[in-house]
């Protein structure tokens, strides 16, 4: 059963009418546009990483389909324990291009005030909980504050991302392990796009399919075709549904393709075959929805140019303020280790201080 | 007040708590009906359900990770570790997520949560179940780290680690689970971290320990006592945030500093309290500063009594600071 | 198909023709001989630690079929990577009764020289690797032997042992992935025994079998009665020729139970349906393949009795032997950290050596 | 001699180790056909085939567990891990097994291994890319702990430790890996483990350090000179086993101890030196044991330049003991 492949929108974009989720216009014209900001703000990004202007930048090209359509069966209240590969959710939780340029730059503005790397995020207004760079980690803390929110009795549902390389990690076996056992409304969404930097999925695994992992756990797994944004919303929100309803968790793999290299650090020519990144590159998944959104009339050429220079706008504008924006205080350092800092830190704080003298400028009162 | 059993005062901690607050919520390998391995959590699931007080698979990397996530989502998660050995599997979650998350996020999520843990030796428990990893953790910036050696302190300590705003590995000293009997207030009862505690007052060497080692040192302090050295034992309480003052005011006032701890010697916490005084009493020391700690070597089964520091290694140590 | 559960003796003593793997006469009786020694072996450890006479014990008692069937499947040259729970393997071995007896003494003659609890043996002679208290970490390294084996080009194959509550650790995760991926001549033998201390099958995992988690890794899983040596025989034999041949790894769910508390420190009726006990009790796996032998003609009531004399006989033999011995010697306490001990090591055995004037007796001359 | 970078010494012992026993090894993350995300395995792969230079799952765990399990089998594994901060996951098998295989099985079975893995700061990596967690491996028995500093070193250490009986954690200094270019002999080439470096002779101040920090404090040594401050820098390049003498006979002359390292100050190896001068040179010491070490905090993305120590902040340590 999991072998099965669920698909909505074939590649000319037509939809198999049985299987329609019948999403509105409304909802479909969001969808594509956070997809397309998704895209506009990785190309933005990387070309900054390009110039010099911030430190990395990490695309996630090709898979706009797989984590906005499935982001897009949460509620507002729902929350998001996410890998480091969804630009598109902030986006469509409305953390505003400002706020998500500013942890590019780690400046003074930057939500987690400039202690990670770009593309870190973390968003408290989104409920979007801070990205971790240990692969997999997020994924027992999501079943943890699924399980927290059942004995607390609330309605909550929550979502976790990762790789086909995370499914190897520590936290896959034991979150969804965890999730079955406590029957927590949970959803994990695996975004199976081939690669873990140069490693095939069949370096990764010899199990033929990611979703066929969850017959381990008692809980059902579900593939979709993770370029079509149609099929993903349709199996998140079925997933979604179950686990508000009490039902437990659920696995989907959505198989999409890695389009970009692993990260601004990468080049994926180096490892991987060119007609399978082309054959792939044809599947684009924003084109797909553009295809399904001309017939049904509510798309025509021209469209996704306006889209792409307005976002684009917006997006530099943030990049100006963002850029000129300092950064984070020297004390900043040595807050936020503990909710008070203990007399070590302030010594050693004091210390820095005392042989910092030129940069005394932005030496506010040390907490206490 | 009432006497009870270090266990005991533990027990008590987490139900005084877990009345007051209902966030709060006890989890891990055979805590439920079982009551725990040694316990320490015996009838808790009786009185709270099993929605707060519950038996988890075999996965301290998921008993540690889920508790992580109940705690960025607002519950106040008790996670016991059966053994300290045995919580290597999620050292992951320890030091990359539950120390880091209030940090990496800015402050915007945060990570209230204790890991309870019994450590050390004692009880025949050899390699696997008698290891004293404490410096791991106070290596590792984010996390506090607390150690009782009285039932008094470990009631009251358990419960400002459970209101913590951080997450707090308290470590449990086995070997005085039952053997360590005091007198504990009933009902609301705190001790605060980072205040240390002066468990004997003298004038001529500053013992510094914790957890099973306070009894030990008092047993070799009576002995000293007799041969003309007045020993002022004090014992941190927490490790972090340490109170560093109470000990530096004291080699200040004796000269002479000795560190009893059961972890490996090198390397270890009892390492950094050395490193403190040779950087800020180093003006008043008369002798060298004595680690007595575990050997570098792992934790040996029928050789357990040569490898665990006591009152005649203390006071070897004694002497070569006294006599130097 | 792995949910199907593979038994030939009947409880009747009856074979199911079809599926019996024609074991010999002797082959029969040796492993009878070592499901009985085992079992004996149990009853006198744990009636030592009562007697205060050895710190702890732990006993394998109704599991006799489902590690010595496994175990007798593999060569002499083949590997074990143990658990805790197959006392009958190192009798089976050949390992002396005073060897074994030796470890729970940790005396001088102790092949880990004392360092570790009762039953945590180690016994190279047997290619019985060092038995670890943490959960699950034999498994990862089984894996890796495998590899080298492979590699190295050798037809060794390994077997790794863990129960029901191993399954959720890490090592399970990692060990079995790693093995499909690089088809690894492995057998992985999960006795389910239904218990991880206190905590039921029902609390370790939300899969109905533990044999088909073997589907996430993309090798065969297989369920037999563990009570049922033939059964158990049959299966982990086709699973080591499968691995000696290239065939790679498999998955072996033994199902049984665990008739003792989990260790001499617990106490089950605490926490144990009594009924649920009763009814496997019946299921004695040595009086069921008593029934078979007497059927075969090799074997009558009797027997039992002068072999549990026997036994018992050369076991008490062995424990005045390893109770007469002493101790290991102080500075074995520091050797075998590292090949050679380091300056601080020998400071520190100095240190101590010269604090105890009394011991002094056993105190050899420290290694250079 | 040829002149190479730190990566390419690291690339050359590997090569060199593997023709000469078939036994080595070499796999993790994206090691072969990519050669390392820094490229230190580069064409190993090429040169060796996949049966000896293998890409692995994301598994730290399955990654050390299996290298553990080859050791024991009669194999010379070299397990990299991709950055020092993701080698968590695995922690329990180099503290529980790798590194007490050898005492619990009463030395029936041993674990020679080699686990690489960049570590440190300097590159811009962050929070999660640039901790120096050397202290949690030095306080476990049964590890030996290697860091170079400079290509010539590399080598020799790395060929060393691959012919070691015993686990070791080879950790190397990322921020060096192409900065720092030397001299290195071709072919055969050992440095034992447990022999220090003195690398720059001084009289007034004995500054130890290690890895990256290196040529941090030969610039500030080159400073503190002009200001009339003679500094001797010994660089222990094995941390355990640790060359204590080197630096005792270096602190007895100069009588001053400052020790320099990127690791969070507390409870760290720079701690464990401290207590080693205060407990055996105590008689020499003419000012405070100085740690100029990184602080008690996470790592930072933005501020990393003031999270590092550097020449300023080493030079501020030394007059601290100078002027005491
Ligand atoms: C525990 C851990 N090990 C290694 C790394 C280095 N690393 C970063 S991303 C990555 C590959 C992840 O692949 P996958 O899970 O498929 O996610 P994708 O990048 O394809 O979205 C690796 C090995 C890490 N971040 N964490
Ligand atoms: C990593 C780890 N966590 C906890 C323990 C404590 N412990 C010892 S045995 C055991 C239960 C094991 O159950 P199972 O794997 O089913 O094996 P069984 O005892 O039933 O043979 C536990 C929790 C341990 N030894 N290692
Ligand atoms: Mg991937
Ligand atoms: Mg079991």
């Amino acid at each position: 059963m999991t072998a099965e492949l669920l698909k909505i929108i074939e590649e000319d974009g037509n939809v198999q009418k049985g299987r329609d989720p019948h999403l509105s216009d409304d909802d479909l014209l969001t969808i594509y546009r956070t997809m397309v900001a998704a895209r506009t703000l990785d190309e933005r990004g990387l070309a900054l990483q390009r110039q010099g202007r911030i430190g990395f930048y990490l695309q996630a090209l090709g898979q706009e389909a797989s984590h906005v359509g499935s982001a897009f069966a949460m509620k507002d209240s729902d929350w998001f324990f996410p890998a480091y590969r969804q630009p598109g959710i902030p986006i469509l939780r409305g953390v505003p291009y400002e706020t998500i340029v500013d942890e590019w730059y780690g400046n003074a503005s930057d939500t987690s005030k400039g202690r990670q790397m770009p593309v870190h995020y973390s968003f408290r207004q989104a409920n979007f909980v801070s990205i971790s760079s240990p692969i997999g980690t997020q994924i027992t803390q999501a079943t943890g504050a699924a399980m927290a929110a059942k004995a607390r009795g609330d309605d909550t549902v929550f979502m976790t991302y990762m790789g086909d390389g995370g499914t190897s990690s520590n936290d896959f076996h034991s979150g969804l392990n965890f999730a079955g056992v406590y029957k927590s409304p949970v959803v994990f969404v695996c975004e199976n796009n081939q690669w873990a930097i140069s490693v095939p999925l069949s370096g990764q695994t010899a199990s033929e399919t990611i979703a066929q992992k969850a017959t381990a756990y008692g809980m059902p797994g579900v593939r979709v075709d993770g370029n079509d944004v149609l099929a993903v919303y349709r199996a998140t929100k079925e997933a979604v549904d179950r686990a508000r309803s009490g039902g437990g968790p659920t696995l989907i793999e959505t198989v999409t393709y890695r389009i970009s290299s692993h990260s601004s650090s990468d080049d994926a020519d180096r490892y991987r075959d060119k007609d399978e990144f082309e054959a792939w590159k044809k599947k684009d998944p924003i084109a797909r929805l553009e295809r399904y959104m001309l017939q049904r009339g509510i798309w025509k050429k021209g469209d996704r140019e306006s889209l792409d220079e307005s976002v684009k706008a917006e997006i530099n504008v943030a990049i100006k303020k963002a850029e000129a924006k300092p950064k984070p205080a020297m004390e900043s350092m040595f807050q936020d280790v503990y909710m008070n800092p203990t007399q070590q830190l302030r010594d050693q704080f004091d210390e820095l201080r005392r042989l910092d003298g030129p940069e005394s400028s932005d030496i506010g009162e040390f907490p206490l | 007040m009432a006497t009870m059993t270090l266990l005991e005062a533990l027990n008590d901690a987490m139900r005084t708590e877990m009345r007051n607050d209902d966030r709060v919520v006890v989890f891990g390998e055979d805590v439920g009906k079982k009551g725990g391995v040694f316990g320490t959590t015996a009838n808790i699931q009786d009185e709270f359900g099993v929605d707060r007080c519950f038996d988890t698979p075999l996965s301290e990397c998921g008993i540690i990770g889920t508790a992580v996530g109940m705690a960025v989502y607002g519950a106040r998660p008790i996670a016991e570790i059966q053994f300290l050995d045995f919580i290597y599997p999620a050292f992951d979650q320890i030091v990359s997520e539950a120390a880091k998350m209030r940090y990496r996020s800015g402050g915007e999520y945060t990570c209230p949560m204790v890991i309870r843990s019994p450590y050390g030796g004692g009880i025949r428990g050899g390699h696997y179940h008698s290891q004293s990893s404490e410096a791991y953790f106070c290596h590792t910036p984010g996390l506090k780290v607390v150690i009782p050696s009285t039932p008094a302190d470990a009631k009251g300590l358990l419960m400002s680690s459970i209101r913590d705003e951080d997450p707090v590995m308290f470590l449990e000293p086995k070997r005085s689970y039952r053997s360590i009997k005091g007198e504990v207030p009933e009902g609301e009862h705190v001790v605060p971290l980072g205040k240390g505690r002066v468990v004997r007052e003298g004038t001529d060497i500053t013992v510094v320990c914790y957890g099973a080692m306070v009894p030990t040192v008092e047993k070799a302090a009576v002995e000293a006592e007799k041969q003309g050295r007045s020993i002022e034992i004090i014992d941190p309480r927490s490790l972090v945030p340490l109170d560093e003052e109470l000990i530096l005011e004291s080699v200040r006032k004796t000269g002479r500093c000795v560190v009893v701890y059961e972890a490996p010697k090198s390397c270890s916490f009892g390492s950094e309290i050395a490193a403190i005084v040779a950087e800020k009493a180093i003006g008043s020391l008369e002798g060298p500063v004595i680690r007595v700690g575990g050997f570098d070597t792992p934790f040996p089964y029928s050789l357990e009594h040569l490898y665990m520091p006591d009152a005649r290694r203390v006071l070897q140590g004694i002497e070569k600071t006294y006599n130097w």
